[in-house]
């Protein structure tokens, strides 16, 4: 039912709507991205970005600098384990 | 003979084109209308002696037949996609194919088809037309002919748009015994290639989802691949193609069938990008997902490196590869290995994935 | 996929493997860690991640799949709305194979009532639109991660004047559940795996409580296996640290505050239910959502009459105890039994997000396979 | 072997019984509510070990056919009947009558056939169990087998509650050749009963016009009668079963194929009163009503009393009577003699007489 | 069938031609009699009576079908009324293939309008109250035979209060066509065979014009080929005797005065309009009913728009001049050809009561069967 | 269009709304026996008599005698045929 899957904006649709084509593995979607737009954030400046989408709806952005840092970790244990076994 | 002219046109009145822009009752009454639908578009498409003689059943030599082998395979599948044409392929093509295949699994080599519609009033007549070709076509590939058929009109609102049957036979080669029951643990699992094309390409199809990429049905013909296998490697255990129910489905069936286990590798299995993401995007499993000319074969290990190479030379089967291997515990379950130590059971399919894929 | 392969890969998992083998031989106690999110359940049975854990690292399945917490009544109502012979009623997959008192939406389809699957709550205001003779009614399931979703659609519904469209609410909140659940003395747990997609829209205070009051720590994680498992070692770590603190893992995706327009939506539309009844769990006080006055016109209870009853469940089902994790799927007497994916007694059977439903469809029989683990006939590494 | 208790359980789990009252989409799917169907409802009672194996195909040794003759004949129809049941028989006995019949008529001994079905959403499992028990009755009454076949559920509105398509077999022995071809001026035609019973019944059942009437449909297998025929006279010249469109379709097609005329007499025709009557009524024409147990056979008039005289001595037989016979001129057209010196064309049926009768 | 068989026993027809023989003998010339009544021609087609009259007697076949007159116009405002979304058309079966200027009704059920064949005009009824939500227009058609049961089922419509019933009147009158016919100079006939159907309607004072005012004989017949042969003998007689009389040979049906309940409800429910087209034949005043001020609530064309467009048949098409009975259906150019059952391009094609479809059906080539009526292949005397 | 057959009333169903039941060579039907009934006829006493049905009503009274009359001719011919010949 949480099922939320990463798919990048490539098209808005309707600025007034709010809706925008995703891009989820070669498959396109219109979804709604009320939840990520704001005065600083406004429809057109949303191509590009990746969102979480669940059941129609780009829900959040995805920070590509956390999800970078959270693979980092498991980059320095992979080493630090390397370190060990060597 | 009387010299009336109207009576030197009976001939030239009997069988004429059909007008109609589309199908009425009438079509299906078994008088003028049906004759004249049979004849300009099944016959004249379908054109082959055993079918023009127009009886209501062929009928071959066994002569003819036992040169191939010395098994008759008899098979039957109806086909109610829904829609009827869609991206790589079309109701018609796999009626023929779907066919085919349920007897090429066998080891035999398909021969003779049949051809039973049900249509609905008010399917347009060049719809029918574009099917029954396509029908043809896919005939002429597989190298089947289409030699008997039957044609039913339906009330609008009775069935939706055409519905195919198609049953075949064909004829096994002496010295080959494909069977489920063969599976051995030990045996190795080899598929032709990316799982998944053709339930998806439906699903896209059908526009409910408003899901929009460009993933083309597999709809093909194995009776050449299965042919060839069998040229180089006779003793294959057992083949099936993965059609309603995907991989999974079939494997079950087959481990059920053999009282085996079976475990599969999921990456060694091929899924295209795009199929990947309709299924994440769905929840799906593209391992249930329908195919329509996807191979799963369990050969001895021995065999294994020589068949892959020449399913790999074929353009059926250039993706082929070896997915996992058949074990004795537990018995009846079919295992997926994650890839890091874990595994888990890959069961047959609760509830659907999607319905009128085929 | 860009940020789905790289939280799939076998080696990453073998390297987080090796540190939650490490630290909980460290710890050396048996150390109970309930994923309160059906999505986690999912996940972990998917990859089969339970059956690659130390031994002494038991995970308990919680109560968070909306399907399965929805009592056969509810399941009776959305039936009875969709009988009205002008209804439409339009629902996610999900929801289709649970069993109500009688009959489920499948069934209740096969028997003629125009139930029909859509991919987002939006759909069926394009169905509305399509049939402006029909009543829609969306049969509103989902925690927090769905209501943003729905509050929008009957936003827009308002906006576009859709009179046609209703809904039919009954959507659900973890944090309450969680309240419950610590409640509950006969549960002893150890800490937390966070729910990320909820997480997503509520961020992580909520949580606090849980740190702050009961003195359990939790991570909120992603859902691919390498999240399942980074979000375990990290538990465990606060274990071996002695911290309880919100963490998260999710961090690609989770902010602190959540996200402020679905949090804004949600206000608007719905408001918080006194009580709600929760399959197996009884009324949790203040769980659940219903539509808020002003939109009261998109209210399909109000919309319908419905027969509201309380359904007892079946004598047999503890799907209550499952999903309180206090029995394991297999201590159900009529586990993969009466009791199968395919004819379920209880809504733990159905969704694969449930736990039952995921004991059996994936790991029915698993302490079985740890016996057979070393298997010469493998082909593939 | 693992001990753990659920895991003994496992053979037991996998086959179910049906327990759901109406068909619903997962019966289709491919997965485990598919399996519990075909073996609940399809294989316990069809139950042979060539549909038992479930393969994807059914396969005979040529060798256990070839002891029946030395041609293969093949046939194929579907049925779309409204409604289901009506008096005298049902969609599934008339699924097996239709095909054993096709493939009788050339005569062939009917052996083996498939069974394929498309099911509505919401069909009471209750109705295809009765169907599918209707059709095991008459498969052994006309002993055949249903060695494989296909299910398909399409969404509510999709189909009309029920469509079966049965695929047929069956051999010829050594020295048969009937054909519309071998047809000559001077053969006789020979009915094996009275015409339009079935037709008469379906319009009853169906309710529509407000009928009532005990006309019970004709429907009954037809191969048992031919193989005596066959048995005292291998020289029949065409044969075929009157279904749809009547009488008056098949012996226009007769006069069509051989290109000769043939001339019936009103008088000769058997039709039961309250046939009659319905057609009265409607102003329907009995001739073109369908049947579907009711031989049409044309043979050479020397050999005309003693097939007769085999038919009548036949339960399928009883009323078995000379109605025609076969002339030079005009070719291509069959005519109908009134009796008093009048005669007229009988042309094949433009339009319908009725919809969904078979 | 007791009424039936006896009219149709080979026996009794050679008794009548032995007489008809003699008479036409002692005639000695070419008579031409018209059978007004389309199913006199159909059943004289389907007994091949044509075939067995002596030379001398000839039968034209005269407008009598009311399918035949119906102009296309016509059959594109039923096709406009039934291709209304709330619409079901209910008609009788003989309609259906009669080609409007584009689409029959049998092509235009196929485009998706619901178009359903009725027994009785009453059956029309019972739909009108299964379907409450829809409008029920029967197509209504015929001659006077038809007009009193159409007439009864607007009554009971009435009395029942069926709001959703209305009929699309297309009825046409016998007498003023055949004043139409006989004041035709083209036309040379010796003798009328009488609607036997009609006459139960109106009896058979309304013909008496014929014989006082254009000198020529009538025999109403019944339809069995025993009733024909009959008629055609009485009227020979009529003939030989230099009578010109309205005589009845069916009065086992028809009475002198008709039948009082049925013309009381014909006059009571319809007015007769001051012209109608009639196909081929062109306006005739007086010759149509319409529904009467007093039930116009069940008037289709007032309930409607139609194109009520005059459609100009088929340039090929000489059904009018067959209609009038001045040329036979195979002098058309297309018929046989162009023109079959199957594809008809006029309407005398259409129904079996069509000559042209007669004689296609049943007697395309009795030229040339004479010819052949010696044939030792016979099997039964 | 014209299409009549006789059949015999067996049953009356209604007599406010004047439906009967015909049998037409062993094949029921309702049908309306409006046109057929008065004062002096009233529906009650249709059972036995023979009709013309024509889409679903009786539209006359077959009369049995004048039937019996014109068949009374054709014998009359017959033997007068009869006579000639020998
Ligand atoms: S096995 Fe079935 S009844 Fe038992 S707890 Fe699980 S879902 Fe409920
Ligand atoms: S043949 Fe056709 S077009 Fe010619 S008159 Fe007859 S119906 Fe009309
Ligand atoms: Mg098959
Ligand atoms: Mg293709
Ligand atoms: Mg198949
Ligand atoms: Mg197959
Ligand atoms: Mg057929
Ligand atoms: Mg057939
Ligand atoms: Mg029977
Ligand atoms: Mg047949
Ligand atoms: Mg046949
Ligand atoms: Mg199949």
């Amino acid at each position: 039912m949480c099922l939320g899957i990463p798919g990048q904006i490539i098209e808005i649709t309707d600025t007034k709507k709010k809706l925008a084509i995703v891009n989820v593995g070669g498959v396109k979607r219109q979804i709604n991205i009320a939840c990520i737009v704001n005065e600083n954030h406004p429809p057109e400046s949303c191509i590009g970005d990746w969102v979480l989408v669940h059941v129609g709806f780009a829900m959040n952005r995805i920070n590509e600098e956390e999800a970078a840092e959270t693979l980092q970790i498991l980059q320095e244990l992979a080493a630090a384990q390397a370190a060990l076994s060597n | 003979m009387p010299q009336n002219p109207l009576f030197q046109n009976i001939g030239k009145n009997r069988a004429k084109k059909v007008r109609d822009k589309y199908i009425n009752l009438t079509h299906g009454s078994g008088g003028k209308a049906m004759r004249d639908l049979i004849n300009d578009v099944f016959v004249s498409t379908f054109d082959n002696p055993l079918l023009n003689s127009l009886e209501d059943q062929a009928t071959v030599n066994f002569a003819s037949l036992i040169q191939h082998g010395n098994k008759l395979a008899f098979t039957t599948d109806s086909y109610v996609v829904d829609p009827l044409f869609f991206p790589g392929s079309d109701i018609g093509e796999l009626a023929i194919n779907g066919t085919v295949n349920d007897l090429a699994v066998s080891g035999a080599k398909p021969l003779y088809l049949t051809c039973s519609v049900i249509l609905e009033e008010g399917l347009p007549v060049e719809t029918l037309r574009r099917v029954v070709k396509s029908m043809q076509t896919a005939a002429t590939k597989a190298g089947v002919q289409i030699v008997t058929g039957d044609t039913k009109v339906v009330h609008r609102g009775a069935a939706d748009k055409l519905f195919i049957n198609t049953a075949g036979i064909g004829v096994i080669p002496d010295g080959v015994n494909i069977s489920s029951k063969n599976i051995q643990p030990g045996d190795v699992v080899i598929i032709n290639g990316e799982l998944g094309n053709h339930g998806a390409a439906i699903l896209i199809a059908r526009g409910e989802l408003a899901l929009e990429s460009n993933i083309e049905s597999d709809c093909q013909p194995l009776n050449d691949l299965i042919a060839n296998i069998l040229n180089v490697c006779p003793h294959i255990n057992a083949m099936r193609d993965a059609t309603r129910g995907g991989l999974a489905t079939v494997l079950n069936e087959f481990a059920i069938s053999a009282n085996v286990g079976i475990r599969i590798h999921e990456a060694a299995i091929p899924v295209q990008e795009k199929v990947k993401g309709v299924c994440e995007i769905l929840g799906l499993d593209p391992l249930y997902l329908a195919n329509e000319g996807k191979l799963v074969l369990i050969v001895k290990r021995e065999y294994a490196d020589e068949v892959l190479s020449v399913m790999k030379s074929h353009p059926a089967g250039k993706n082929s590869c070896v997915i996992g291997e058949v074990i004795d515990v537990p018995a009846e379950i079919v295992l997926l290995n994650a890839g890091f130590g874990a595994e888990r059971i890959l069961d047959m399919l609760v509830g659907e994935q999607l319905p009128r894929i085929c | 996929m860009k940020f789905v392969d790289e939280y799939r890969e076998p080696q990453k998992a073998e390297i987080l493997l090796i540190e939650i083998e490490k630290i909980s031989k460290t710890l050396n106690k048996h150390v109970k860690i309930m994923e309160v999110c059906g999505g986690h359940t999912h996940s972990i049975f998917k990859y089969g991640i339970e059956e690659v854990l130390p031994n002494n690292i038991e995970l308990i399945h919680g109560p968070g799949c909306p399907v399965c917490v929805m009592p056969r009544g509810k399941l009776d109502d959305a039936i009875s709305i969709a009988k009205h012979n002008n209804v439409i009623l339009t629902t996610f997959g999900d929801t289709m194979r649970v069993p109500g008192s009688k009959l489920s939406l499948l069934q209740a389809k096969a028997e003629g009532a125009d139930i029909r699957m859509v991919y987002s709550p939006l759909d069926s205001l394009k169905i509305a639109k399509e049939n402006p003779d029909k009543e829609i009614v969306f049969f509103g399931i989902g925690f927090e991660t769905t209501a943003p979703s729905t509050a929008f659609t009957i936003l827009q519904a308002a906006a576009e004047n859709i009179n046609n469209f209703s809904m039919f609410c009954n959507h659900v909140l973890v944090i309450p559940a969680l309240k419950a659940l610590l409640d509950n003395p006969d549960l002893q747990l150890d800490g937390f795996i966070g729910p990320g997609h909820v997480s997503m829209v509520i961020g992580c205070k909520p949580y606090e409580f849980i740190s702050q009051q009961y003195h359990k720590p939790i991570v909120i994680s992603g859902f691919e296996p390498i999240d399942i498992l980074q979000s375990i070692w990290m538990l465990l770590k606060q274990l071996t640290e002695n911290r309880c603190q919100v963490e998260s893992q999710y961090t690609r995706i989770v902010t602190h505050e959540g996200n402020q327009n679905a949090l804004k939506a949600i206000n608007e539309v719905f408001e918080v239910r006194d009580n709600f009844e929760w399959r197996g769990l009884g009324n949790i006080p203040n769980s659940g959502l219903q539509i808020s006055d002003q939109y009261a016109q998109f209210d399909a209870e109000l919309k319908f009459s419905t027969p509201n009853n309380q359904v007892a469940d079946n004598k047999a089902c503890q799907c209550g105890e499952i999903l309180k994790g206090v029995l394991k799927p297999w201590q159900c007497k009529v586990f993969g039994t009466a009791c199968t994916p395919e004819n379920p007694i209880g809504t733990c059977m159905v969704s694969s997000e449930g736990a039952c439903a995921a004991y059996y469809k994936y790991g029915r029989f698993a302490k079985a396979f740890s016996q057979l683990k070393v298997d010469e006939n493998k082909v593939i590494a």
